[in-house]
């Protein structure tokens, strides 16, 4: 392989690394909150706002519809508004944020829901506020269920930014997709391939060791 | 009788010369959960009126599933009542949306039958927990929590998590955590029910003492008939979601008049017969055999020398079988399951002499 | 400092002639910087936002359909470079042996499936709508005699499928490096003019800067064809 | 002693004819938890040796955290020791495979301190699933759970799920899963430590009918003494992680060697004084005052009329002020508190005449 | 909107419907054992075997970080195996199912991490099996998680298969490419994306119905 490619891969692979921590950085930032409101705004829940809950919920389902290619070029408007251009890796962020946040969401939601009521209900005996609740039970509690869940969102992350080279976005899966797939240079395909699974065996392994070490429900013996 | 007017949970409540007056009254209270596919509605409670005095220890003991639980989480909303009123300091807790709960609810401790202790917090976290929904700062909170643990003896396992706790060590972590913010109402659904008698009694008097130093009103469920007799001052004892008996404790302990409590009762009076004894019972007398006689003593005249004077005055040996005398809410109180010859006419003067002596007696039956 | 040109252009032969016009533009004090989009959308949206300067990936035709479309102010500056088309097989020696009903790979991308469609149109294949323009799509077909069935997938998948259907259309940027000589194995060829030849587009307002001329100069240059000719054994034909 | 080699739990366990050789047998077991971040090892277990004779009921006893969970898990597999043999049936269960235990743990049916109910099944079908699990027809187990299910009083709450019962009724759904295969051995972590005096007395019942009956060897560690009093024969008391004492219920319970024991027994002898005498209590005697003394009856002569005969003899007036006389293991025993005129020298004549009987004399203080 | 448009969507629709059907199905019946495995052969676990669980792992993490693209073109020769063609909606299905497969176990494998260890034991206790332990204790307790994570991955997958179009799928997501994005049809596109967010909706609403219905551990007063 020619110094060239290496090269290549190597700014490719910074490239996945930043678009993939940016979007997976802010995609939690949002998908979390957004993540435990929907887990908790049904009738009778903790933040009961079923209308909002509805809404929210078809705007998740609606972002996560749309083909991430559509998707892309629905949003190049605010796309520039953020990144002040549509297109390079820093404006790919915005559209993998936006696909990332729905996702993230869900995947929060699931794990808040498999929170004891139990607990919920102690907080509300000592007389906890929903935020409080949020903060110091429901999070807690399910974090090692939202660490499998962010890690699987990486992972789904780094596929996702294999398909940001229709804006032009670099990083590894387009280097792929152009070299290898579109170009026929099966040894650059190969290359990226296993440096994807390196990345993705890397997350995944922190991805459990963390999740592991947060579950204070096994009895280690 | 109060308005159910808002009224903030604060130093009226631990005025030790408060009158006795109902701090938690439950009016008309009754609790369904609503039917599900193919199951019926259950009753859970019906009708219930209860007051809880300020400052008192009220039990509340009744059959599994007789709905205790269910009565103690209508306390602080955790359920909310088909019908009726549960008024706590003159607030309709009903009535209260869940944020204006949430004030109530900052002076009400609850210790919960499961424990529902977070797992991802240590010994001590879960202690500071409700300090910390409070508000309390990080030294506020060190300060308030290490007594708690020295005090339900889990200094030690101050940095464990739940998992690796035993049963009873979980329920004094619940209790430290009810106890932990000085609540004014303190809420217990067995909490000693996974403790051993040393462990409960060092509760008990933990209990006792934040009762009598702080006023703090304690609305205990139990099953345990010890722990009524050591620290309540009321029982109430439901039965099928109906407050079937309630009333100070020595009454009701000493002359229940509900058959479910006389029943809980045989636990602690020792009302049971052996059943060696019970086996050779017949309900004739057996010439030259002797009469089974439980005497019972109903607290006045415990202090009397009853069995030797009976022995004195009518000649009589008394052998005492089984039975049991203690101290119930002070006084002393029990029965006595006694032999003594069994032929007339000297089995009828010993029973004149004893209900003479305002005690209880009933021939079981007699014994060769 | 030296002059920034941006040009956009999509993987693969369009990017890497503009590779070797990179150096070539570099000696006139022109830093062509390439960005390339595995999409044929982007790079005229983005060239008519300001964010390029150039492109380089299209045809006339295509050019003038987004322009009519999408209201874009962007106009070609020079013809560049022309991918014949090709009709291969592996189970034919030529189109007439492909039965009826057979199954033929098309391009899913409307430039390159239209075209293909043209080419079997002007082989006498089949019959479009009159007045379908450049980019007709399987709907447009009016008479298909051999009922064959037309399977649509992306361009660059094209030689990957000869497995699997009796004839694929391939571009020969695809087919060079799928081992597909257009002039030894292809069973049907485009006629190598046509209106097919690429262009580079940029913004109307720009169409006079100097750089246009530099750009349009190097890519032009003796040293970009031989590269051409070297790199792509005729499998890219240029257009000057 | 057996040789550790796999013999199938089969029909020799139900041969009431067995002699009393143990079936579990720990043999200097020892068990740590791995020492954690910041956290030392937990020696929950240290040099356990202890047998439970096939057939019998054991109980274990001891405070919370002594490792009584953590013992009764290591019969069946759920902690491996850390040292030492854990025998059942003559197979060393702690040197067999994960597989190799199924066959084992088939035939032993365990009730959890935690209840451990699946929540996703009914109650009908959680006390079926070990007859899933043991491949029962559906018929076969409506014909084993139904039944059960009336024995526990749950018939009416067979469709619902683990989150719609009580807390007693949930550790009943466990107690009848733990039946419902039959089992040899019946291991039971706080079997009723959610229940009320009743239903625990019937539960009891239940577990003493499948030992007569069936012959079903039963570990059962509680924390309640009238449960080990009514039930078992033997008893063990842990203490720190080790066995300090154990034998037979009467002796155990009559003559605890450790104070452990004896500080547990004072909750069911009535041993303690009551709040009130103590308080009036002084060391020495004084004029025309009582004295306070406790008579110690341990079976062998509390069928003798004691008190009657002390009062004959000596003409001392006899006071009880608090006591309980049982039947343990068949057998009467118990204490009275008793005061009597405090001045010499009736007191010493009347001492010398009680331990001339057998029984127990202490002078606990005077009276005024 | 013409009536051909209006067949075209109605074509697309069925295919995605039976693209998606067929991958999530085939992707459950391989990713939910699979799933399991991944939860439970950690050393000391229930199916102890920490080679095969690291291997398993592997091979996930390698089909997960593979660029959907890229696996198409990867897997072709088995592709055809499976479908006889390489291209085509049926061909479309096996580089679904593919990509499917090791993203629900991941999923799967969450939700099995969630359940009470207790239960287990208890299980253990009965002289259970590991896989009757499996059928009786961990899918059940877990089913209301498993079920969220598949709506989830049902939904996700109605994303990916709009980049089928590249060996000729079809369905909705390419309908709405090709038409609506590449030709400029802002009609068909609009009409695609209300499709598909009502496919969407339908899906993730019947996924939260029936993972509420399975959930009995909530007290419901
Ligand atoms: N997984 C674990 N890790 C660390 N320590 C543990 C673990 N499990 C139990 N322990 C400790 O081992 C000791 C014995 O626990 P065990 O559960 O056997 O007590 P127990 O006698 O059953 O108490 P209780 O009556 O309260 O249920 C306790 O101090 C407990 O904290
Ligand atoms: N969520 C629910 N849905 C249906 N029935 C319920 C629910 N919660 C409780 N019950 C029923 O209500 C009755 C009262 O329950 P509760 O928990 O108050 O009993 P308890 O007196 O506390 O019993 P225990 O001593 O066993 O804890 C029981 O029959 C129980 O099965
Ligand atoms: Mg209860
Ligand atoms: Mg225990």
């Amino acid at each position: 392989m020619s110094p060239e490619i290496i090269r290549l891969v190597w700014l490719a692979t910074l490239d996945t690394l930043s678009m993939v921590a940016v979007a997976a950085l802010i995609g939690t930032a949002i998908g979390l909150p957004l993540g435990v409101f929907l887990a908790t705004s049904r009738k009778g829940e903790l933040f009961a706002a079923p209308a909002v809950n509805g809404v929210l919920g078809l705007v998740v389902n609606a972002t996560r519809s749309t083909p991430f290619i559509i998707l892309v070029v629905a949003i190049i408007p605010f796309t520039r508004l953020i990144a002040g251009s549509s297109i390079g890796t820093a404006a790919a962020i915005v559209p993998l944020t936006v696909a990332a946040t729905p996702f993230i969401a869900r995947i929060v939601e699931g794990a808040i829901r498999e929170v004891d009521q139990g607990l919920v209900e102690a907080a509300r005996a000592m007389g906890a506020s929903p935020l409080q609740i949020v903060r110091k039970v429901l999070i807690p509690e399910a974090l090692p269920g939202v660490v499998l869940g962010l890690t699987l969102a990486v992972v789904s992350l780094i596929g996702y930014s294999a398909m940001v080279g229709a804006v032009g976005g670099g990083g590894l899966g387009d280097l792929g997709i152009r070299y290898g797939y579109q170009r026929f240079m099966p040894e650059v395909m190969a290359t990226v391939v296993v440096v994807l699974i390196v990345l993705v065996q890397a997350v995944q392994s922190l991805g459990d060791i963390l999740a592991r070490r947060l579950n204070k429900r096994l009895r280690q013996s | 009788m109060n308005a159910p007017v808002r009224v903030a949970l604060g130093d009226p409540l631990i005025n030790p010369t408060a009158t006795r007056e109902a701090l938690i009254r439950f009016e008309n209270v009754s609790k369904r959960f609503a039917a599900r596919r193919g199951q019926a509605e259950v009753r859970a409670l019906e009708g219930i009126d209860l007051a809880i005095p300020k400052g008192a220890i009220v039990g509340v003991i009744g059959r599994s599933g007789a709905g205790k639980s269910t009565l103690i989480r209508l306390v602080n909303g955790l359920e909310r009542p088909s019908g009726g009123a549960v008024v706590v300091d003159g607030v309709d807790v009903a009535a209260l949306s869940e944020k204006g709960l949430r004030g109530v609810r900052g002076a009400i401790g609850m210790i919960f039958q499961h424990f529902n202790l977070l797992s991802s917090r240590t010994v001590f976290d879960n202690v500071g927990l409700p300090l910390e929904i409070a508000g309390a700062s990080r030294d506020d909170i060190r300060r308030a929590v290490e007594p708690l643990l020295e005090l339900v003896g889990l200094s030690e396992k101050r940095d464990r998590y739940p998992a690796e706790l035993s049963g009873g060590q979980k329920q004094r972590v619940g209790i430290a955590r009810a106890l932990a913010t000085n609540p004014k109402v303190l809420l217990c659904d067995e909490a000693t029910s996974a403790l051993d008698p040393e462990t409960t009694s060092s509760i008990l008097q933990l209990l006792k003492r934040v009762n009598a130093e702080l006023g703090v009103t304690i609305l205990l469920i139990t099953h345990e008939m010890p722990v009524i007799k050591e620290i309540c001052d009321r029982v109430a004892v439901l039965e099928g979601g109906r407050v079937v008996e309630e009333g100070d404790v020595f009454d009701v302990l000493t002359r229940p008049r509900h058959p479910t409590t006389a029943s809980f009762l045989s636990s602690v009076t020792g009302i049971d017969l052996p059943a060696d004894v019970t086996a050779a019972l017949r309900p004739e007398a057996v010439a030259g055999g002797q009469a089974v006689v439980r005497v019972t003593f109903t607290g006045e005249n415990a202090t009397t020398p009853v069995i030797s004077r009976l022995t004195t005055t009518l000649g009589i040996d008394f052998n005492i079988l089984a039975g049991r005398i203690e101290r119930i809410a002070g006084r002393p109180f029990g029965s006595l399951v006694v032999s003594l010859p069994g032929e007339e006419p000297g089995l009828s003067a010993a029973l004149a002499a004893l209900s003479q002596l305002g005690l209880g007696a009933e021939v079981l039956g007699h014994v060769a | 400092a030296d002059q920034v040109v941006r040009i956009g252009a999509t993987p693969g032969p369009h990017a890497q002639i503009l590779e070797a016009v990179k150096p070539v533009l570099a000696k006139k004090g022109i830093d062509l910087r390439i960005q390339e989009f595995s999409d044929y959308v982007v790079p005229n949206q983005a060239l008519d936002a300001g964010e390029l300067d150039a492109n380089s990936f299209q045809h006339q035709p295509y050019l003038d359909n987004q322009v009519k479309d999408r209201g874009y102010k962007l106009v070609s500056v020079a013809t560049t470079v022309n991918f014949p088309m090709g009709i291969y097989s592996k189970k034919h020696k030529s189109f007439d042996q492909v039965p009826n009903g057979g199954t033929v790979a098309i391009q899913n991308d409307p430039t390159n499936g239209g075209r293909t469609l043209l080419l079997l149109q002007d082989k006498g294949v089949i019959k479009l709508k009159a007045d379908v323009g450049f980019k007709p799509t399987v709907l447009d077909i009016v008479e298909n005699p051999r009922k064959l069935k037309f399977i649509e997938i992306d361009a660059a998948q094209a030689p990957r499928t000869l497995d699997d259907v009796d004839a694929a259309a391939v571009n020969t940027n695809y087919a060079e490096p799928a081992g597909l000589s257009p002039q030894k194995d292809a069973i049907l060829l485009e006629e190598p003019k046509g209106p097919y030849v690429n262009v580079i587009a940029v913004r109307a307002a720009d169409k006079d800067k100097p750089w246009v001329k530099d750009l349009v100069e190097a890519y032009r240059s003796p040293e970009t064809k031989a590269f051409i000719e070297q790199k792509f054994k005729g499998a890219v034909l240029t257009s000057w």
